[in-house]
């Protein structure tokens, strides 16, 4: 912290929109938080935005769930219950558990806390251009890699690239959109298609320890894209030696090494050792074991209870009353723009009448569906999967549930007899999902709508989960609205599975990327927003909480809204 | 006289075929076990039958979420066996749960029996050909675990009342087909039979009219058991989330769904545990009581 | 009374055992009362189901878990063994009583060798060492004439033939030499030509060893051959005992005479003298009639006094028999001894045109032989020879006997009559047309019709789940005899009538009838169709002999109504030589002999034929019989011999030829066909083996008449001496009850 | 008896034969979704094409099974979508685990069943009779998954006696095997126990027991001698059969307990559609299957001399 701060002293060129930033902090149009992530993004560094912040407001944020007030110890082993999937390259990860192992020995160029605020990690500062279509990285100095090369420039030239690249497949190319261009391509029978490409020139070495890319449009949010879990820096070597971490654990920076891996069974990384020096500073966990325990979240608390575990990666909903009730188990819970998204694809009968998926809509009693599926623990949303959390979310006026409406939607599309439509779920994340869509059966039922419930399993539902007319996805907390909308609804980018398509829709959401006041962004977002609701592509009914739980022992741990695993300064007290 | 003629008829039809099988349940009253045994399949016959009339809610509705047993419910009534995560009451639930298994389980063994005896009558009295090929392909499905083949039909296939009626079937048939092989090949031998052959009777009709009938002891008892083990098999598909989708009430769902908060709730999964192993366990007494009774006979 | 006497090995006094079930208790035994003396052997007879087997276990004292001994005494050599306890039981059972089994097959452990299962007979009761065990165990089947001793001890059950399995049994019920040893139907599972073979030895083995035997059989010829005295017993009681000279010549009770009647002896004629069935059924145990079991069934039947008091053992002792007794009220008021030849005449049928030509006709059976040696030398395939060269005609309203021994392809033969086989070469004309190669499926329905089949076994000739009424019916519309339902059930209630069953049999299941009533149906069944030919397979082997008599009339009755070829296959060379106009005696798929029945009944024999005759026991002491016993065993139709196939164990061959030649058929007149190598003349010296006596019934009335005319004048004595006896008696006993009054004093003395 | 054994060891391989085909095709059927399953779904269709010529997809059928036959009788059964590594570099430590598994199941089940079975038998209808048949076919009647919940519940929850989870992450665990083996054993020891039962039952009423009696052989020696060895035949069958039955009954245990068996690996395999792993799963549950029944057949034999000497 220190040596960041004396880096932005050093620095002196503080973004011009800071400045209108802490004026509309101090008039009270900007929340504290809001101030605090977004002078951040703009450069200002974390320990100066709190400084500034903290002269007008008096609490400080709890950055972790519970101060400790023991003294950290150092040593000891943190035994976690998750599952431990295949991993290979980390930039075509689709699941945030394989970055949480990888997490610990490669690392990002920027850092997001749970407090929503983005630090600097590898790059000890960026500076965007005025119309933020600029965004130079300052590679920090002196970061090792485990196999003893120090981190440079085209180590992250060479990342990004790969990330950008269409035959690896990273889902950083719907974040970085604005770093592509659509150019014609040909499909397998040769069919002449447009395919999107980095622009070249995008990515600019200026120095060793300078990095400059250049969008096509403004996009604020880099920074935070920059942490989303598929973008860990790996040594320039990474994809000439195989693109497999759990190969060449040495080609990260972080202060961990893997150890033993076992797929389905077991992870073990440990502190690395030889020459190498850690550029922060040291963790206080010599060990970290990820122990697979299975599928079935209920045999994860089973472990933590006897003792096999002290920690597990999520508290599966259902367990959340036995788990509080167990001695010496501390649940920890966070607020989070993590849901599940009932995406409709529009395109196909009987969706491809807008009033079919309005009328579900309001026959949805999204309150309901957060009461009974998740025991209320979220927060509802408004079917436009932006988030209240996020600090570019922009309120909508209320549509209550209105069933007589949708039935007479549903009888001036023709379907006045009823209607016949299935969801698939995959309870990839739990329980709640069928649960969710049984509430929802209900809702459509008083509307006329009988829904059939598809639950496969996890995996089959991972091959059908794009292409299926009509779905329960999970997805994931991003930091902004604006990053999810990204990666989600832009169109033709790989994640869009509600196949929606809106040049309107991507036009605003550009904008929006490329507005720094809050105010004017707020007023597009609303237009985002409002977008997305008025098309009604999903039945998104609420932003769910999600848990975890430790042991007591474990300490100065908490629980990240993405489940991303920061543990430099958890330690074991036994 | 006359009346005689009436009530004869040249082969056993349903009807003779259903007063003789309340016949040999009659005969039951002399196991205990076997008594005991259809009286508990008797219950859940009527609870499933009754169901709409004696199920105190309804089975989907969201209610109150988690209550405990005996918690009065605002609005009237008692969730005599508390509610489950989503607020419905489990003893409703319980009681067209047994609607569902007592119609998916009886219907997947009818269609393997129907599969089975096919192939079983076929094999044991043409032998030759099509005995080998039939019990090859038989050896073959029942050299897989059958849970492993279960998994991977409803895999493959998806998961659904019809499929999971479709991987029983497959699954059962050859199980079915080995008994009424072994059985037909006994029987094939007997002199009424060979009566009808040296009257030109089809073989069809030999199948079916002289030799079936007379399996239908084995048979039963057979049946009995596997439908406790279909029963085992659907509740062990839904346990693994392979089963019937929800929400409509399916024991081994029931069991799935709230298992996790067993240790916290207990009811949510023990009272789906009772029901689904005591209707097994009637099933198994039952069968054991006809073998037994069948054995004095 | 029988006295308490130490001479005797076993005293049996007024036994009574039950099975206890659900239904409550079901008195299988009452009051049994027998004794036997050491050398003594006592045969009880009776049909199924009369308690004799039980009698048996009872006197082990092993009745099982539900059974049990209710009342009466066994006392073995004094001692009561309804008293002792498990231990004491068990030191006399297999040392001092023995028992040998029916079936040797499951009295044996299958998964045991035969030697290990001798030895510690030896063991456990003489705690012999296993070396002492083992020779004694070789020296005893070397007395039981197994062959090579050695092999059969490391031999398992399965391995042996039925005969030598028997032997092994005998071997160790002997081996501690009992006293007392029991006999339950031990030659009932086996071929006739081996049940020869066994009760020559079981006499031997008796007198070499001194040892008492109780031996239980339904066939009476047997009894005849092997027992000093006999006991008849019906439904659970001892109705007539007697000795065996006593018994044949006059016996007193209207059922043992009933049991003579059904037994056709040779010199029974089918059509001059039939034989007489008893009427009615055996009644269950828990239905028995009050008073005389028998009563329902008894032609003497006497209202008020017959349904009256049980009846109880009289005795009626004439000089030629010192025990003979009787449980009868009425057996010196019938003159069971005149009935004898009862059963009218008949028209004997006529011989019409030929129906059945049987020219060369084989039939082979493939089977794959998977033995090492076949592998290598690509000799997969054998064949059966299940018949060889069949060839005889049968006339319209004729009987023909097929007889032979298990395995001689006889069965196989009507199966390819039926259809049910086609055979591989030769012809079968039925009517002038082949049916040989003419599977069922192809036979129209008049060949099928007019060739049908009454079955062996009556509980299986049946389908359980059809009505009587149904199973006739559906017989009727397949041969196209009636179409409308009306006409058909008047069709089914004349079959009924003819069979004479009653008609409200119609709508009865098969589970609801007797053995005897399921065979009736079987022959309406065949004879719906109105067949001209009916094959009867063994169609009376397993009913009991009241029963099979008046199926075999009944069957002889249609036959002749109908003019009906009929072709009875049959191991049983009585019933063959009573109701068989014509006979073929097959050996392992071969004719041996065939003829008229008197041809193949008198000399020149086939020494296979020769054998049969003299190995079936004849119930009638003044027949003369020789006794012929074949060694060896029947070989294995997979393997038969090359030559003649009865070589290996006829006691006449005459050399190599007969291995390596098969013998050529040599007729003798008309239509005698013998093959064999011994030429015809040789043949004819033979001496007739069974020798009836010209005058038989005559002889048989005289002795009967002569016995009661002395029983009759010895009771008239007896009365007057009873009488006199009586008054002395009764001073006498009220003397002793005085005195037993003092003797008992000091008894008495601590009442309670 | 060489000849039964080398013909059921024929059968053996044909049914494996059969099995692979019928696999093969299920799971191979469309070569496009092996690419889509082995690359991921963020593949191109350029790379899926490449890998399904690289992997010779374009070949005939035939000649694609061949070299997948021949792969897999080499022991080469392709690489895990899911894990990413050879297939057998899995499944083998899976399957020793759930041998051991097995192992300690059926060396508590198999002597207690027998014993309870023979004990039952030996006087049918008595009061130890109906006590052993009637426990026996309650335990009979609780599935797994019932008994899985019901005894965690119990002993996790509840007491906090044992482990709830049987990773064995950090070695062999005795304590973590309790509750696996346990239910195993309630679930499955009624039926060999009854199988028992019924053949002792069955053995008591023949006529050579009665012969044996009546031989005056102690009753010690009428059990052990006579009707044991005949009584035990079939249920070594029926035991050797269990041992296919393992196969699938540790599905739901493995599962509940998060052990490291092979039934947790077929069912993740199933339902995470990871087409080696499933083929080299389901063959060699085939194999245990077709062999341990070639082994009950042998054995069978082996123990009936009226089979061995004919």
């Amino acid at each position: 912290m220190t040596k960041t701060k004396m880096d932005h002293e050093k620095q002196g060129r503080v973004h011009p929109r800071v400045a209108d930033l802490k004026n509309q902090f101090v008039k009270g149009q900007l929340d504290r938080r809001e101030f605090l992530r977004t002078t951040t993004l703009l450069g200002l560094s974390a320990a100066a935005a709190y400084t500034f912040a903290d002269t007008f407001d008096v609490e400080l944020p709890s950055l972790i769930s519970s101060a400790e007030a023991a003294t950290p110890k150092k040593g000891g082993i943190l035994r976690c219950g998750m599952q431990v999937q295949d991993m290979s390259d980390p930039a075509v990860y689709d699941w945030v558990e394989k970055s949480n192992v990888t997490r610990q020995m490669c690392e990002y160029l920027t850092i997001t806390g749970p407090d929503n605020v983005t630090r600097p990690m590898l790059a000890e500062k960026w500076v965007p251009s005025d119309d933020l279509k600029t965004w130079t990285f300052h590679i920090r100095k002196g970061v090792m890699f485990g196999n003893g090369d120090e981190l440079t420039a085209d180590d992250v030239v060479v990342n990004i690239k790969r990330w950008l690249d269409p035959n690896v497949g990273s889902s950083m190319v719907g974040m970085l959109n604005t770093m592509l261009d659509e150019v014609d391509g040909k499909d397998k029978d040769g069919k002449a298609i447009k395919v999107k490409r980095m622009i070249e020139g995008s990515v600019e070495k200026v120095d060793d320890h300078t990095v400059r890319i250049h969008l096509k449009s403004p996009d604020l949010s880099i920074p935070e894209k920059m942490y989303h879990y598929p973008a860990a820096i790996l040594h320039r070597s990474f994809a000439e030696k195989g693109a497999n971490i759990t190969k060449t654990p040495d080609l990260g920076t972080g202060p961990y090494t893997l150890t033993e891996y076992r797929v389905g069974e077991i992870a073990i990384l440990k502190r690395r050792g030889g020459g190498f020096k850690y550029w922060g500073d040291d963790p206080l966990l010599d060990e970290i074991h990820y122990i697979d325990t299975g599928q079935d979240a209920a045999a994860g608390l089973a472990a933590l209870a006897s003792g096999q575990v002290d920690a597990i990666y999520t508290l599966d909903l259902t367990l959340l009353g036995a788990a509080q009730n167990m001695p010496g188990v501390t649940v920890h819970e966070v607020t989070t723009a993590q849901t599940g998204c009932m995406r409709i694809q529009g395109e196909r009968a009987p969706y491809n009448d807008i009033r079919v998926r309005q009328a579900m809509q309001l026959a949805a009693d999204n309150e309901q569906m957060l009461k009974t599926a998740h025991q209320g623990r979220g927060q509802v949303a408004e079917n436009h999967h932006v988030c209240a959390c996020q600090p570019d979310y922009a309120p909508l006026p209320k549509i209550a549930r209105n069933v007589g409406k949708a039935k007479q939607l549903l009888a001036d599309a023709g379907h006045g007899g009823g209607l016949n439509i299935t969801c698939n779920v995959g309870n990839t994340n739990g329980q709640w999902e069928t649960d969710q869509v049984v509430v929802l059966k209900q809702n459509l039922a008083e509307a006329g709508i009988n829904l059939n419930v598809n639950v496969m399993p996890a995996a089959q539902y991972w091959d059908v989960w794009d292409k299926a007319d009509f779905s329960l996805t999970v997805w994931t907390h991003r930091p902004l609205g604006t990053m999810l909308l990204g990666v989600a609804y832009r169109t033709g980018v790989p994640w869009n599975e509600a196949k929606y398509s809106s040049k309107e829709f991507d036009d605003l959401l550009t904008q929006a990327e490329s507005t720094v006041d809050i105010d004017k962004r707020h007023k597009i977002m609303a237009k985002v927003e409002k977008r997305l609701q008025d098309d009604a592509i999903m039945i998104q009914p609420y932003f769910r909480s999600v848990m975890n739980a430790t042991s007591d022992k474990v300490k100065g741990i908490g629980v990240h809204p993405t489940n991303y695993h920061q543990w430099n300064k958890v330690w074991i007290d036994s | 006289m006359s009346n005689i003629v009436e009530t004869v008829t040249p082969a056993p039809t349903l009807g003779f075929a259903f007063i003789r099988a309340i016949k040999s349940f009659a005969l039951l009253r002399e196991s205990t076990p076997g008594m005991v045994g259809a009286g508990l399949v008797l219950f859940w016959v009527i609870v499933a039958i009754l169901a709409p009339l004696i199920a105190p809610f309804d089975p989907l509705a969201t209610l109150q979420p988690m209550a405990k047993p005996g918690t009065e419910f605002v609005k009237g009534g008692t969730f005599w066996l508390g509610t489950d995560h989503l607020g419905r009451d489990i003893l409703s639930r319980i009681i067209f749960g047994s609607q569902t298994v007592l119609f998916y389980a009886p219907l997947a063994t009818v269609f393997a029996y129907t599969l089975g005896i096919l192939m079983g009558l076929a094999a044991g009295y043409h032998l030759g050909w099509w005995d080998i090929v039939l019990s090859r392909i038989s050896d073959i499905i029942l050299s897989f675990p059958v849970l492993v083949l279960y998994i991977i039909i409803i895999a493959t296939i998806g998961s659904s009342g019809i499929n999971i009626i479709i991987a029983i079937t497959f699954a059962s048939a050859p199980g079915i087909m080995r008994i009424v092989r072994g059985l037909v090949l006994d029987l094939r031998n007997r002199e009424y039979v060979a009566a009808a052959q040296t009257r030109g009777e089809s073989s069809l009709y030999i199948m079916l009219v002289e030799i079936l009938p007379n399996a239908r002891g084995p048979l039963i008892v057979d049946a009995c058991l596997r439908l406790g083990y279909v029963i085992i098999t659907i509740g062990v598909l839904g346990f693994l989330g392979l089963g019937l989708p929800p929400p409509d009430p399916d024991w081994g769902g029931m069991i799935n769904e709230t298992r996790k908060m067993a240790m916290i709730f207990p009811h949510m999964t023990i009272f789906p545990c009772i029901a689904i192993s005591s209707l097994i366990l009637g099933f198994n007494l039952l069968a054991d009581g006809l073998r037994e009774v069948s054995l004095r006979d | 009374m029988i006295e308490s006497n130490d001479e005797y090995v076993l005293e049996i006094n007024n036994l009574c055992l039950s099975y206890f079930v659900r239904a409550g208790e079901i008195p299988a035994v009452v009051d049994f009362s027998c004794t036997l003396k050491a050398g003594e052997s006592i045969g009880l007879v009776g049909e199924s189901g009369c308690g004799k087997s039980t009698v048996a276990l009872g006197i082990m004292n092993y009745m099982g878990n539900n059974g049990g001994i209710v009342g009466g005494s066994i006392k073995f050599k004094g001692r009561d063994m309804v008293a002792l306890n498990e231990e004491e039981l068990r030191h006399i059972r297999g040392s001092e009583i023995s028992m040998i089994y029916q079936e040797p097959m499951v009295a044996l452990n299958p998964s045991l060798t035969l030697g290990s299962q001798l030895m510690e007979v030896l063991i456990v009761h003489e705690g012999v060492s296993q070396a002492e065990a083992r020779k004694r165990s070789i020296q005893m089947l070397d007395d039981v004439k197994l062959p090579d001793a050695e092999r059969v001890m490391n031999a398992y059950p399965h391995q042996i033939s039925g005969g030598q399995q028997q032997r092994v049994v005998i071997a160790m019920a002997l081996l501690s030499s009992p006293a007392l040893l029991l006999l339950d139907e031990p030659t009932t599972a086996l071929d006739v030509t081996v049940e020869a073979g066994i009760v020559e030895l079981i006499a031997e083995l008796s007198k070499k060893y001194g040892t008492a035997l109780l031996y239980i059989s339904h066939n009476l010829g047997l009894m005849l051959e092997v027992c000093d005295r006999i006991c008849v017993m019906y439904s659970g009681e001892v109705v007539e005992e007697g000795s065996i000279d006593s018994i044949f010549t006059w016996p007193k009770h209207p059922y043992t005479h009933g049991l003579f009647g059904c037994i056709p002896l040779p010199h029974a004629d089918k059509n001059a003298r039939p034989l007489t069935a008893i009427t009615g059924q055996l009644p269950l145990p828990h239905e028995r009639p009050p008073g005389c079991n028998f009563g329902p069934r008894c032609s003497f039947f006497k209202e008020g006094l017959c349904d009256g008091d049980d009846p109880h053992m009289e005795e009626v002792t004439t000089d030629n028999d010192p025990v003979h007794r009787v449980r009868c009220y009425r057996w010196n008021e019938v003159d069971t001894s005149v009935a004898m030849s009862a059963g009218i005449g008949k028209d004997a049928a006529e011989i019409g045109e030929t129906v059945l030509e049987i020219d060369n006709m084989k039939k082979y059976y493939e089977v794959q032989d998977t033995s090492m040696g076949a592998l290598f030398s690509g000799g997969m395939t054998k064949y059966v020879k299940a018949n060889e060269s069949i060839n005889f005609t049968a006339k319209r309203g004729q009987t023909v006997g097929i007889v032979g021994e298990s395995g001689c392809g006889k069965s196989t033969f009507a199966k390819v009559l039926m259809g049910l086989e086609t055979a591989t070469s030769g012809e079968v004309r039925l009517a002038g047309t082949n049916i040989g190669d003419l599977p069922v499926k192809t036979r129209t329905p008049k060949q099928l019709g007019s060739l049908q089949m009454v079955f062996q076994n009556p509980n299986d000739t049946l389908n359980p789940s059809i009505t009587i009424g149904s199973a006739i019916s559906r017989v009727i519309t397949k041969f196209g005899v009636e179409s409308d339902p009306e006409k058909v059930y008047e069709r089914v209630m004349q079959l009924l009538d003819i069979v004479k069953l009653p008609r409200d049999f119609y709508i009865r299941r098969p589970r609801q009838l007797s053995g005897g009533q399921k065979q009736r149906v079987g022959i309406a069944r065949a004879f719906a169709g109105n067949p001209a030919m009916v094959i009867a397979d063994e169609p009376i082997s397993a009913l009991d002999v009241s029963v099979a008599a008046a199926v075999t009339e009944l069957l002889m009755d249609i036959q002749r109504e109908h003019k009906t070829t009929l072709l009875f296959i049959s191991h049983d060379l009585s019933a063959v030589r009573y109701l068989a106009d014509r006979i073929v005696v097959m050996y392992l798929g071969q004719i041996m002999e065939r003829g008229t029945t008197d041809e193949v009944f008198s000399p020149p024999y086939h020494p296979y034929t020769e054998a049969l005759l003299s190995a079936v026991p004849i119930a009638d002491p003044e027949i003369e019989k020789r006794h012929i016993v074949l060694e060896g065993n029947l070989p294995s139709v997979l393997d038969p011999p090359r030559g003649c196939p009865f070589c290996t164990r006829c006691p006449s061959r005459i050399g190599e030829i007969c291995d390596d030649v098969p013998p050529a058929v040599q007729i003798d007149g008309e239509s005698h066909a013998i093959a064999c190598h011994i030429p015809l003349e040789e043949l004819r010296k033979a001496e007739p083996v069974v020798k009836v006596p010209s005058d038989l019934q005559k002889k048989r009335s005289l002795l009967a008449k002569e016995a009661r005319a002395k029983v009759m004048a010895a009771e008239a004595a007896a009365a007057e001496a009873a009488a006199a006896e009586a008054k002395a008696k009764a001073a006498a006993a009220a003397a002793a009850v005085a005195e037993a009054r003092v003797d008992a004093v000091p008894v008495d003395k601590e009442p309670g | 008896m060489l000849i039964m054994i080398s013909k059921r060891i024929g059968f053996m391989i044909l049914t494996m034969l059969v099995v692979s085909m019928l696999l093969f095709m299920l799971l191979e059927f469309s070569p496009g979704n092996v690419a889509t399953k082995v690359l991921g779904p963020y593949s191109s269709e350029e790379a899926r094409q490449l890998w399904l010529e690289r992997h010779g997809y374009f070949e005939p059928l035939w000649w694609r099974y061949g070299t997948w036959l021949g792969n897999f009788v080499s022991g080469e059964f392709g690489d895990s979508v899911r894990f990413r590594v050879p297939v057998s570099e899995v499944l083998w430590p899976r399957l020793w685990n759930t041998a051991i598994l097995g192992f300690w199941t059926f060396a508590i089940m198999i002597p207690l069943s027998l014993i309870l079975g023979v004990l039952a038998g030996m006087r049918e209808g008595s009061r130890l009779d109906r006590v052993i048949s009637v426990g026996s076919i309650i335990t009979t009647s609780v599935p797994e998954f019932a008994s899985t919940v019901l005894l965690s519940a119990i002993f996790v929850f509840g007491l906090k006696w044992l482990p709830g989870t049987s990773s064995m992450t950090s070695g062999f665990d005795v304590k973590q095997m309790i509750l696996p083996v346990m239910v195993l054993i309630i679930y499955d020891f009624g039926y060999v126990a009854r199988m028992t039962r019924a053949s002792m039952a069955e053995v008591m009423t023949t006529h050579y027991i009665r012969t044996a009696v009546l031989k005056g052989l102690p009753y010690k020696q009428v059990i052990l001698k006579h009707a044991l060895r005949n009584a035990l035949i079939a249920p070594f069958t029926v035991i050797m059969l269990q041992i296919n039955w393992l196969l699938s009954g540790v599905i739901v245990v493995e599962f509940f307990f998060a052990y490291k068996g092979f039934g947790a690996l077929l069912l993740e395999a199933s339902l995470n559609q990871d087409i080696f792993v499933i083929e080299a799963c389901a063959m060699v549950a085939v194999f245990v299957a077709v062999a341990s029944q070639t082994i009950a057949d042998i054995g069978y034999t082996y123990l009936n001399p009226r089979i061995r000497f004919s």
